[in-house]
């Protein structure tokens, strides 16, 4: 069951990857990052009880933490990136409170 | 693996190469975790996948965003790399095979590492006790070409402070506080913990995966994430910048004086079998004192690293904020 | 067959070492340089990595009843490379940064040409 | 006991592995960013508790246990963390849903008259 469980996650990872480097907006890339990160956290849990020692669980907590501080500096770097969007999605933001 | 090289070849989108880039460090510390090498993945995974993805994009964000395509044709190099892709691929039908146990690799030292080392340095995790002690002048010398690369980004780009664009760059950090609330809030319960954390990566290297090395990156990650949210000079509030100067050289210091102590009492230069009445004893104290001393070093050239990029980042949009 | 499947690793490590090394002869922006450098790098780690490996070991940390660990040498090394590795990628992109600034471009060819250009001028002025 | 725990974190590993892929799916295939977002967070956040607590039950070691609840106490707390900022950021920068389009088609349809909007 675990190596099933396995499997699916390297599926859903594949199928991420392929999002992140087609994705036409650039937050398609950081949301297809993001689930690649939280798919790793999981991978890596499920490998240590794949290889029957799962002590090392310690590395899936620094990839939750890495990941997380990665995608909050790349959207604040994003920032700088100017988008062609013109727009009105922002005053709707504004209007909700 | 290699499809995600293949593409950050090809994409001229530099901020997607990165993202990809970031990807393949992922990918490539769960085949470290798969290959056994759990010190190693977790070394991949806080400097791999965060902090060089972070300085990366900071760069593109500063210099820009696409590439031009080249005027030249690219044959000669792909003839060139075929040619030595050959060559190599020729060269590995002498190799050992993959997961052999009776390799030349293993047949060196290694079976002292694996099966004296407990009795020898009584540490259980054989990377720490061969990086730390058996190895431990390789690691002093990458610890100072780590602290030499922290001064060589200093002086590349510091920059003179100047009180007013700090109050402008305060002014915009308060206007952001609305916007970044959530987050804001997220991550002030967070950092403790973090910081707890490192600690534990630091002082449990000796029976787990961690050490000096990691602990660092984790440690200075925190600090990171608390400098992107609140503003860089919030954070030089908190940590300024003399005191991380001080404090990456102390972490120098601190492992070479250890290597001189053991000297004085009559060891070898880092022999730690000396510094305690008992050997094991003094091994596991000479160990505890230079992985902090590692990660002391790493840790605040980490920062260094990251304020030294973030402020020519802001100095940079004052300039350009003034010119227009 | 049996060497295909004993020796894969070493070719996919070689094919990534290629792709790095295309990179960097054959693109001319310096950032996308500094990424193959870093895939080079990575090969190089793999492949230490994968020598280390012993079919059936586990991870070189003791533990009661295991006799067979994997090497622990090549995780040693690779584990500083990686710290160095990414203390050699700030200082390169800092570098950069400065080149940025100086320039205006970071584009191998046009910075080529703008020192050429730079040493014409000179060489006039002197005449 | 034993039986019944394996099976229960069987059962939760599968329910764990559907969602992922489920959402694996839906990154790739949802027309715009923000259904795409609601596919990757909402999937993630889920089926890594599944998973995590399928693993829960596997070991009975409690150093483990307390590893595990620690990391799904993480995700709990930064996956849903990390979409919000996504997702406001993609708004405050102007990316355009997909619906929005989808309503003005609507309006300007049932301003000509148009029947098709009605059916």
């Amino acid at each position: 069951m675990v190596i099933a469980a396995t499997l699916a996650i390297l599926v859903a990872m594949i199928l991420a990857v392929i999002r992140a480097a087609a994705g036409p907006s650039l937050y398609d890339r950081i949301l297809a990052v993001n689930m690649f990160g939280t798919k790793t956290v999981l991978l890596i849990s499920l490998l240590g009880f794949v290889m029957g020692r799962p002590e090392f669980l310690d590395i899936a907590m620094v990839y939750a933490l890495i990941n997380f501080i990665s995608v909050i500096g790349v959207l604040r770097l994003s920032d700088a990136f100017n988008s062609k969007h013109n727009g009105q999605v922002a005053d709707l933001v504004k209007r909700v409170p | 693996m290699v499809g995600i090289a293949l593409a950050v070849n090809q994409i001229k989108d530099m901020f997607a190469v990165v993202m990809l880039a970031g990807i393949y460090g992922l990918v490539s510390a769960s085949f470290f975790v798969a290959m056994d090498a759990v010190d190693v993945a977790f070394t991949e995974a806080s400097v791999g996948a965060g902090i060089s993805t972070l300085l990366m994009l900071t760069t593109v964000a500063m210099t820009g965003r696409t590439e031009h395509e080249a005027s030249h044709k690219p044959l000669l190099a792909l003839i060139l790399v075929a040619i030595t892709g050959g060559l190599l691929i020729y060269g590995t039908f002498d190799m050992p095979y993959f997961g052999s146990a009776d390799a030349a690799v293993h047949n060196h030292v290694a079976p002292r590492y694996i099966y004296d080392s407990m009795k020898e340095i009584g540490v259980p995790n054989m990377v720490t006790s061969v990086l730390a002690s058996y190895r431990g002048f390789d690691t002093f010398g990458e610890v100072t070409v780590i602290f030499t690369a922290g001064i060589g980004v200093l002086a590349l780009l510091s920059v003179a402070q100047r009180p007013k664009d700090d109050a402008a760059i305060e002014a915009i950090n308060d206007s952001m506080h609305e916007k970044h609330l959530i987050l804001r809030v997220a991550i002030k319960t967070m950092i403790p913990f973090i910081l707890l954390y490192a600690f534990y990566v630091q002082f449990h290297g000796d029976y787990g995966p961690g050490g000096g090395f990691q602990a660092g990156v984790i440690f200075a990650a925190a600090i990171i994430m608390y400098a992107m949210l609140f503003g860089l000079s919030a954070a030089r509030r908190v940590i300024t910048q003399p005191f991380v100067q001080l404090l990456s050289a102390l972490g120098v210091l601190l492992y070479g004086s250890v290597g001189v102590v053991s000297m004085i009492n009559g060891g070898s230069f880092l022999d730690y079998s000396v510094l305690a009445a008992d050997p094991i004893a003094g091994q596991h104290l000479g160990i505890l004192i230079i992985e902090l001393g590692v990660g002391l070093t790493v840790a605040s050239v980490m920062i260094i690293i990251f304020f030294s990029f973030s402020a020519r980042r802001e100095y940079q949009q004052a300039n350009k904020g003034a010119s227009l | 067959m049996t060497m295909i499947l004993g020796l894969y690793n070493y070719w996919v490590v070689i094919v990534l070492m290629m792709i790095g090394f295309y990179t960097i002869i054959a693109h001319g922006h310096l950032i996308k340089k500094i990424i193959g450098l870093n895939i080079f790098q990575t090969s190089v780690f793999i492949f230490y990595i994968s020598v280390g490996k012993v079919e059936g070991a586990t991870a070189p940390i003791w533990q009661e009843g295991i006799i067979l660990y994997s090497n622990p040498l090549p995780h040693v090394l690779i584990l500083t490379a990686i710290v160095v590795g990414i203390a050699t990628t700030a200082l390169g992109l800092a570098l950069i940064i400065r080149i940025k600034e100086a320039y205006g471009v970071i584009d191998e060819d046009e910075i080529q040409a703008m020192d050429n250009q730079a040493m014409v001028n000179q060489d006039k002025e002197h005449q | 006991m034993e039986g019944v725990l394996s099976l229960l974190s069987a059962f939760f590993l599968l329910i764990g592995s559907f969602l992922c892929l489920s959402g694996g799916v839906g990154i790739l295939r949802f027309p715009d960013f923000y259904t795409r977002m609601h596919a990757a967070g909402v999937t993630d956040t889920l089926a890594a508790t599944m998973i995590l607590i399928g693993l829960m039950l596997q070991n009975p070691e409690m150093l483990v246990i307390i590893k595990l609840i620690l990391i799904l106490l993480m995700t709990l707390f930064i996956s849903p963390a990390a979409s919000h900022a996504l997702g406001q950021a993609a708004a405050l920068n102007n990316l355009p849903p997909l619906v929005d389009l989808h309503i003005k088609d609507l309006e300007s349809a049932s301003a000509s008259g148009d029947k098709t909007s009605k059916s």
